[in-house]
């Protein structure tokens, strides 16, 4: 059961993708969907005995790589902690499997766009389940791989392509400080298994790392890791992009499962992040920031997908701001719903394109929600659950978040409050621009593709039935678990907050007016959003012209990418041109071709004392008698 | 009336030398001069050897002395055969066309 | 005083009495006998090598002539190369005119003269061996006499010749004069301690000269390229090989002989000698066309790898200098077998490009060319690399880092003229096939390629051979 | 003491030597002969490795010695003798030639038209050489058989090579040359120290702090151009470009691990001092070669080229590995010499399909190919994600193992050898992009076939291994752990009694 979570996917990807050829589209995808639900069984079997009735465990595999005491074992690390991911995620795919049933009946190579899905899903369950940082690190690597794959899917789009090698290069920069941290984590820990690391945090708190505190040091290294694979701010960029691949993909990776992982390594490592204040700091002050920052870009934007994906980054920033102010579990709490609601919101936006017949534009859209109903009233839901509207998930989980971060009482927890409620503000504004600009109004859409307007198959309905469920319900049912009183029981363990850090304790009893407070920007960001675009659709124009610098940052996502192309990929570009054709053509090849063309010029000089006469030639001799002569009259140094 | 010493006798064999030398190199007439210089050398050689001999009261350097004059009258023979093929093919005995073969 | 001892010079007399029997014999008939007469010549030569391999130790004719470990090392190499050079000879000859029995003859009398040198334990001896070498070689330098250049080299070789025993007898006599005898055993005795007066020291001088000059070492090697280029191609081959071999065996004796005790000295001038050698090789053959004159600088090249081991004047330096000249040899013949085989049309041909494409019009040779060019490039596992390791070590040992740093340099440098060929022939697109090429080359050809791919397997035996020869001299 | 009980190594040695023997006896017309050299080549070289396998089972992974040990009298008054051995570090090597060299004969099985008996001459010789080199315990024989290698390798490139191969196999020649030449008069400097060059018990002989200086300079000087180091790395790319297609796979595939593995023979254990002292220039130019020579690939336009670029990088790597001193430093150094062999040999195959196909390496040439070989792109993109050093396949634990082991030494260095992650990422998708992915522009290409029979069967063998080597690294690292692990330890000792000596 334990193993079979994990491998199953792995075993439908090997069908789908080596024997998709000869199995067919229709055999190989439905291989697949099987072997993802079985594993979906498994994993919640398995949340069950470990998370419910609190029995971690650890399934090992074989050895890894053992070297001078470097040893790394392939293993399945059971704990509350990863068995919610595993099931989470197995829970997810399937439903994504069996939407994209429908969603990619038309495409061409339907066995490698799910060889894709159950790879990915594969890395990721291993990613969740590592028992060591390099397990870890391999399950990162292989989503990464799997999310460039499908980024790149359609591969014959250049635009597609070239996001799918930034989101792969970004990801790189990531783990770089991933790498590194593994390697400062061995050299303090003599090891790279969790449980070694966790039992050795005490004793290696004095240890330093170029003058500076080794945990300090880690802790910053794997959050800049976390960063890289997360979006957070900097390391962001990819993120939009990655909205290139197909949305069954952007739901399940770019906003359910890869881009948290980042939040799990943080609460993975939460024994060493306790005592990293200054990294928690940090990342408090990032992960606001990010909410914030992408918040404000999501208000802009105009593809139905770029703008979910923007409240997809800025939601990570809320996870991370709960981890630094060491509220690891309320981070988990939102991350879990809002897998839900965020795969809801994608899919629903899919089923959207899919009836608009693949248009993303919400300014070419409206005025369909009668003709697909069922899709808009999910789309309410899960922008209901997104906004934080009382009683749905994400309702729990936000306020959550941003009670630890007022609970804090710091000046970074502060920030957070404060930059969250904007946030929150401008998420139930974007959310229902969203809503509004895509369903009412006049159809900006030519007739030709309205008459094609459809409520999507079955095999994309039912997935989005049971993730709206989740995303009203899972709020409410986990909240004593996660954050509640139950929390201590539930994790077990599997997240370690210091004695000092009684975070969630406080956030229960802080100012009524601070649990209220989302509920409140929330709704009147709907409000405003209804004002602006339903009632007075002049407004927003009015607005962009009043403040075009503003109205042209935010579309231009603050310029980042305008930044990161004129400070690394030109220079990177021109770099190389210039070492190539420079440094190794001219200079370095120079030498040698230089001394070839003296040798030869050298052979001209020789050659011409060869006059031919036999005066000049006797007289060389003579010339060589009296120099040797001397040379033994006189004497010189021989050696 | 003065004794000719033995050092006389080496002054003369290496005037006879060098100048044996220079007209092998200096003279652009033709080869029958380099034959005589080398003659010229062989001469001084010959010289010398005597010199020594008398001078060491051994006959070692005169038996030398005989070897070489038989030999050089060889070389000598040789050598103006030789010149003469080369006259035969080229017409001329010019040292400076003794120069075809270079670089 | 030892006493005339005949017996001990067997092999010489032998070989005399050979030469003046053939030479009879070859002019008795009406028709050419050149074919017959070499064919006897060779038999001679492989007779006295018997002889010599049988030859006892000890001096004769009063002291002029010695017989040792060293001088039947030389003198079997000398037979050896000899012997395969005639063999290159014969059908060159008599595609090219001059295939006269005189050639024969005048390789054998070549030949003795080259005996007597290596034997020779006298000042005197050693001019009359290195006289008999010299005449001979000045007639087979011009022997293809309606070749104008052919005779042009003939007269530079006299001509510079000449020069050089002069020179050789001035300093013989400088020599006798300043240490009172020309034997070398007496000279060595008088010379003990290593002390020089200046008549003597220019009298060595004068003597290493004239043997520089056959040996072909900077600054005397200036004959070298024009007469190699001019001279017939098997006489080349002949000058490239025994008297090379003569004349650095000849070198060593004296030199660890009688001069023993002034190494101090004349080190200095080998030094200089093959530092300027061993760049000359190197250089001055990059731009050359004809492959002739390139052997010809590649082989003063090789002269001055051989005078490194030389100049470091200890015993492995002279075993080094014999292995080399030994490994030198073998690999040159085989070199100079494939140049007699480049014939096209009937015309001989002497350019490097016209060696284009045989890779594929002729592999067998191609193969063996490269083999050659590759050895002495020095690449291991090839001949050529245990020659240069061998020298390199003594000038290790030595301490003379100068010497083999120049060779390292040098030696990349030589490899570029040499790989040219091995790309000429690989790489280049080809013309027309050459003539099919008589048994006679193959066989020398396969034979000294076999030995020199093979030397790595059995290099013991040789280098033994060679380390007694050195302890005979260097006593 | 010799496992197998019969002379297995000079027997693995010497085999592919007979079969070229055999070869050049084949006399016949063209086409016969061409087929019959293709076979006893191909025979010749899957007898050897099946042989070698032996060497596999047999090896003792618990000892430090040298094993399959032979030993004869070769020059026995300089103390040169013919001696032969494998250990922790060799084994693997030799099976990685006796593995490549029948992939190599087997992938120019059709692309190789002309003097076929030549070049499966060559490939054979090639071969033999380089196992004995790695199965060398004798300096001079090893020197003989690390020379020999250039000889068949300049015929290689400069027949069968491409437009300027003449200048590519000159280069590749003289270059080493000069190198190897410094290296042979530190070898008679060593011979006349020691007065033996058997290497056995060279590593037991201690040489003065001054001399190690100088042999470390020759050593390096020879190795550093083998291996390629920056500055002397460009003969590389022109040597990879015009070999023709399984000459690049073994001079990247075997022929670049020599240097490496000197340094690992010969400078480590003979010259500990030096070693430490010059570790920070061999850190400096591996950083400088890993990020220098990836921004160059990344500028490439030829696929060889950018490749071959590419193993320079790695290369660096390993370097850096090695001189870390440190067991995960040196591990991850072999493996990443393995993984390198194999994966890098095996874009150079990937890279001649599509030659073989189109006769163009440029890559504007492509895009799109994906479409038409859907197979290809899925092996392509093995390999390319393994040289990109993503876990699971063969370029990870290296790469990991190496940067633990030099975070150890000095956290920058691993820093630099990180970027080479990035780096390296952006020039493999960049190429993997331009020539697989995208819309098929030229019409030639739509008619392409994806692989026949004979590639899938080249490839297969090279996946598993990516795939072996990339999930279960431990069955490799096991063979050099012991003999890593002796080996510090002695580097230890060194430097210990030279401190000692010092105060």
């Amino acid at each position: 059961m334990y193993v079979g979570a994990i491998f199953f996917p792995l075993l439908g990807a090997c069908i789908a993708g080596f024997f998709g050829r000869w199995l067919g589209d229709k055999v190989s995808q439905w291989v697949t969907v099987a072997f993802m639900a079985i594993a979906a069984v498994c994993g919640s079997l398995a949340f069950i005995d470990v998370a419910l009735g609190s029995a971690p465990g650890i399934v090992p595999l074989f050895t890894f790589i053992d070297v001078g005491g470097f040893e790394v074992e392939w293993a399945l690390r059971y704990d509350t902690l990863s068995v919610v991911m595993v099931a989470m995620v197995t829970f997810i795919s399937t439903l994504i499997h069996l939407y994209s049933v429908g969603y990619m009946s038309h495409d061409a190579t339907i066995p490698r766009f799910f060889a894709y899905l159950s790879l990915f899903t594969f890395m990721m369950l291993m990613l969740v389940t590592a028992d060591n940082l390099v397990q870890l690190f391999f399950g990162w690597e292989g989503v990464g791989l799997a999310s460039y794959l499908l980024i790149g899917y359609w591969y014959e789009k250049e635009s597609a392509n070239r996001a799918a090698m930034k989101a792969f290069i970004v990801n790189r920069v990531g783990d770089v400080f991933f790498m590194l941290g593994l390697a400062l984590t061995y050299w303090t820990f003599a090891s790279v298994e969790f449980e070694t690391i966790f039992a050795g945090v005490e004793a290696a708190r004095t240890t330093t790392f170029l003058g500076l505190p080794a945990l300090e040091v880690i802790a910053l290294l794997l959050f800049l890791g976390a960063c890289g694979k997360s979006a957070q701010i900097g390391l962001h960029t990819w993120l939009p992009d990655a909205m290139e691949g197909p949305t069954p993909v952007s739901a399940l990776i770019h906003a359910a499962t890869m881009v948290t992982a980042g939040v799990f390594l943080m609460c993975r490592m939460s024994p060493v992040l306790e005592y990293a204040p200054t990294t928690l700091t940090i990342i408090t002050i990032v992960g606001a920031t990010t909410a914030i920052f992408a918040a404000t870009i999501g208000c802009v934007q105009n593809d139905i997908k770029r703008i979910i994906a923007y409240s997809t980054c800025s939601q990570l920033g809320y996870m991370f701001f709960a981890v630094g102010v060491g509220a690891y579990q309320a981070a988990m709490f939102h991350l879990f719903t809002h897998a839900f609601f965020k795969a809801l919101l994608f899919l629903g936006a899919g089923s959207v394109i899919h009836a608009m017949s693949d248009e993303q534009d919400i300014r070419r859209m409206g005025g369909i929600w009668k003709k697909i109903p069922l899709t808009y009233a999910l789309m309410w839901i899960g922008s209901l659950a997104l906004a934080g509207v009382p009683y749905f998930a994400g309702y729990y989980s936000k306020d959550m978040v941003l009670e630890v971060a007022y609970a804090a009482h710091s000046n970074a927890g502060m920030y957070a409050f404060a930059m969250g409620l904007l946030a929150a503000f401008l998420t139930a504004f974007y959310s229902w621009r969203l809503i509004i600009l895509t369903f009412h109004g006049a159809p900006r859409a030519d007739h030709h593709t309205m008459e094609h307007v459809h409520e999507s198959p079955w095999t994309m309905m039912v997935p989005l039935l049971a993730l709206a469920a989740g995303a009203v319900v899972t709020g409410a049912v986990f909240f004593e678990l996660f954050v509640g009183h139950d929390q201590a029981a539930f994790w077990n363990g599997a997240i370690f907050t210091s004695a000092a850090n009684q975070i969630l304790e406080h956030a229960h009893h802080v100012p009524e007016w601070v649990p209220l407070a989302p509920t409140v920007v929330g709704l009147t960001g709907i409000a405003l959003a209804y004002l602006m675009y339903m009632f007075a659709p002049k407004l927003p124009v009015m607005l962009a012209n009043a403040l075009p610098g503003v109205h042209r940052f935010l579309l231009n996502k603050w310029y980042f990418d305008e930044l990161y192309d004129a400070i690394f990929v030109r220079p990177t570009q021109y770099l190389a041109r210039a070492l190539w054709k420079t440094g190794d053509m001219r200079l370095i090849d120079g030498m040698p071709n230089g001394a070839a063309a003296a040798a030869v010029s050298v052979a001209g000089g020789a050659v011409r004392l060869q006059s031919g006469r036999v005066a000049s030639y006797a007289f060389t001799m003579i010339i060589g008698l009296v120099l040797f002569v001397t040379l033994l009259l006189v004497g010189m140094p021989s050696r | 009336m003065l004794a000719i010493g033995l050092s006389h006798y080496l002054t003369v064999g290496a005037i006879l030398f060098v100048l044996g030398i220079l007209g092998i190199f200096l003279n652009r007439k033709n080869i029958i001069v380099i034959l005589m210089s080398v003659e010229l050398i062989l001469l001084s050689v010959n010289l010398n050897l005597v010199a020594f001999s008398a001078q060491l009261g051994d006959l070692t350097g005169q038996i030398f002395a005989m070897l070489i004059l038989t030999v050089a009258a060889a070389e000598a023979a040789i050598g103006l055969a030789i010149v003469v093929i080369h006259f035969r093919n080229r017409g001329t005995i010019e040292v400076d066309d003794v120069s075809t073969l270079r670089g | 005083m030892s006493p005339m001892n005949w017996t001990l010079a067997t092999p010489e007399i032998f070989l005399g009495i050979a030469g003046l029997l053939i030479l009879a014999g070859g002019v008795i008939p009406k028709k050419e006998t050149f074919f017959p007469v070499s064919m006897a010549v060779i038999g001679a030569f492989v007779v006295t090598a018997v002889l010599v391999l049988g030859q006892g130790e000890g001096t004769a004719f009063l002291g002029q002539y010695v017989s040792d470990a060293f001088s039947r090392f030389a003198k079997v190499l000398i037979l050896l190369g000899a012997a395969l050079g005639l063999v290159l000879a014969l059908d060159f000859n008599e595609k090219a005119g001059i295939g006269r029995f005189e050639y024969a003859v005048l390789m054998l009398f070549a030949t003795m003269g080259m005996l007597v040198m290596v034997s020779a334990n006298d000042l005197m001896s050693l001019y009359i061996g290195l006289e008999l070498l010299s005449l001979s070689l000045y007639v087979i330098a011009a022997f293809d006499r309606d070749n104008p250049r052919s005779a042009e080299a003939g007269l530079k070789y006299f001509v510079l010749g000449a020069l050089a025993s002069g020179l050789l007898l001035y300093g013989s006599s400088l020599v006798y004069g300043f240490a009172g005898s020309t034997n070398f055993d007496r000279l060595a005795d008088a010379l003990v301690g290593g002390t020089a007066g200046m008549g003597l020291v220019i009298g060595l001088v004068f003597v290493l000269a004239g043997l520089c000059f056959k040996i072909s070492a900077v600054p005397f090697h200036m004959w070298t390229p024009d007469v190699y280029e001019g001279a017939p191609t098997p006489v080349t081959a002949f000058f490239a090989t025994a008297p090379k071999v003569a004349a650095i065996a000849l070198l060593m004796r004296v030199l660890a002989g009688p001069f023993g005790d002034l190494a101090a000295q004349w080190s200095q001038v080998i030094w200089v000698a093959s530092i300027g050698s061993m760049l000359l090789g190197a250089f001055a053959a990059i731009g050359q066309r004809n492959i002739k004159r390139l052997m010809a600088y590649s082989s003063i090249g090789h002269i001055g790898y051989a005078l490194m081991g030389l100049a470091v004047a200890s015993d492995t330096g002279f075993r080094g200098v014999l292995v080399y000249m030994a490994i030198y040899m073998v690999t040159s013949i085989g070199t100079f077998a494939v140049l007699v085989a480049m014939r096209r049309n009937g015309r001989a041909l002497e350019q490097v490009d016209d060696l284009a494409g045989i890779g594929r019009t002729d592999p067998a040779m191609a193969m063996w060319m490269a083999v050659f060019m590759f050895s002495m490039a020095g690449i291991p596992p090839l001949a050529g690399f245990f020659g240069k390791l061998y020298v390199f070590l003594a000038a290790v040992q030595g301490g003379y880092w100068v010497l083999a740093a120049v060779g390292i340099g040098t030696s990349v440098v030589a490899t570029y003229y040499y790989l040219r060929i091995v790309k000429v022939m690989y790489f280049d697109a080809g013309t027309a096939p050459l003539d099919a090429r008589p048994a006679g080359l193959t066989v020398v050809m396969a034979a000294t390629g076999v030995a020199t791919v093979l030397f790595f397997l059995f290099p013991a035996p040789i280098i033994a051979a060679a380390q007694v020869a050195v302890a005979a001299i260097a006593g | 003491m010799n496992a197998a009980g019969f002379p297995i190594l000079s027997l693995v040695t010497f085999l592919p030597l007979a079969g070229a023997l055999v070869i050049m006896l084949v006399r016949g017309e063209e086409a016969v002969v061409a087929r019959n050299a293709r076979w006893t080549a191909l025979w010749a070289s899957l007898i050897t490795l099946a042989l070698s396998l032996l060497l596999w089972t047999g090896f003792d992974q618990t000892t430090a010695e040298f094993q399959f040990v032979e030993q004869a009298e070769w020059l026995p008054e300089f103390g040169v003798g013919y001696h032969m051995g494998v250990d922790g570090i060799s084994v693997l090597f030799i099976l990685l030639s006796t593995i490549l060299t029948p992939l190599c004969i087997l992938s120019s099985w059709e692309s190789v038209t002309t003097r076929v008996r030549e070049y499966m001459v060559a490939f054979l010789v090639l071969e033999s050489m380089m196992i004995g080199m790695f199965a060398a315990l004798d300096f001079v024989l090893f020197y003989i058989f690390f020379e020999a290698v250039l000889i068949p390798m300049f015929l290689i490139i400069g027949i069968w090579g491409g437009g300027r191969r003449v200048y590519a196999a000159l280069k590749f020649f003289l270059y080493t040359l000069a190198g190897s030449l410094l290296m042979l008069l530190a070898i008679l400097a060593i011979w006349y120290q020691a007065g033996t060059t058997d290497i056995p018990v060279l590593m037991q002989t201690v040489f003065s702090p001054q001399m190690q200086f100088w042999l470390f300079l020759a050593f390096f000087a020879s190795f550093a151009v083998k291996v390629p180091m920056w500055p002397v790395h460009t003969w590389l790319p022109d040597a990879h470009v015009e070999a023709p297609t399984a000459g690049s796979v073994i001079l990247a595939g075997v022929l670049l691990k020599m240097g490496a593995y000197g340094f690992l023979r010969f400078s480590l254990p003979l010259l500990p001092q030096a070693s430490a002292d010059f570790a920070p220039l061999i850190f400096a130019l591996s950083i400088i070669a890993v990020i220098y020579t990836s921004l160059v690939a990344l500028a490439q336009e030829d696929m060889k080229k950018l490749i071959a670029y590419s193993s320079i990088a790695h290369m660096g790597i390993v370097t850096l590995g090695i001189f870390t001193f440190t067991a995960q430093g040196l591990s991850g150094a072999l493996f990443t010499m393995l993984s390198h062999g194999v994966v890098s040999g095996a874009l150079f195959l990937c890279v001649g399909v599509l030659y073989d196909r189109v006769h163009s390496r440029e890559i504007m040439r492509y895009g799109g190919v994906a479409k038409v070989m859907p197979a290809y792109a899925l092996v392509f993109m093995v390999f390319t994600m393994a040289s990109v050093a993503l876990p699971g396949l063969a370029g990870f634990p290296g790469e990991l193992l190496v940067i633990v082991g030099a975070f150890k030494v000095n956290p920058w260095v691993a820093l630099g050898a990180c970027m080479g992650m990035i780096l390296g990422a952006a020039y493999a998708l960049y190429l993997y992009r331009r020539v697989i992915f995208g819309k098929i522009v030229r019409e030639d290409l739509k008619a392409l076939l994806d692989l026949s029979p004979r590639e899938y069967a080249t490839f297969a063998p090279l996946i598993l291994l990516t795939i072996w080597m990339g999930v279960y690294p431990s069955s490799f690292l096991n063979f050099f752990e012991a003999t890593v692990a002796a080996l510090i330890a002695r580097h230890e000792a060194a430097l210990g009694a030279a401190r000692l000596a010092g105060m």
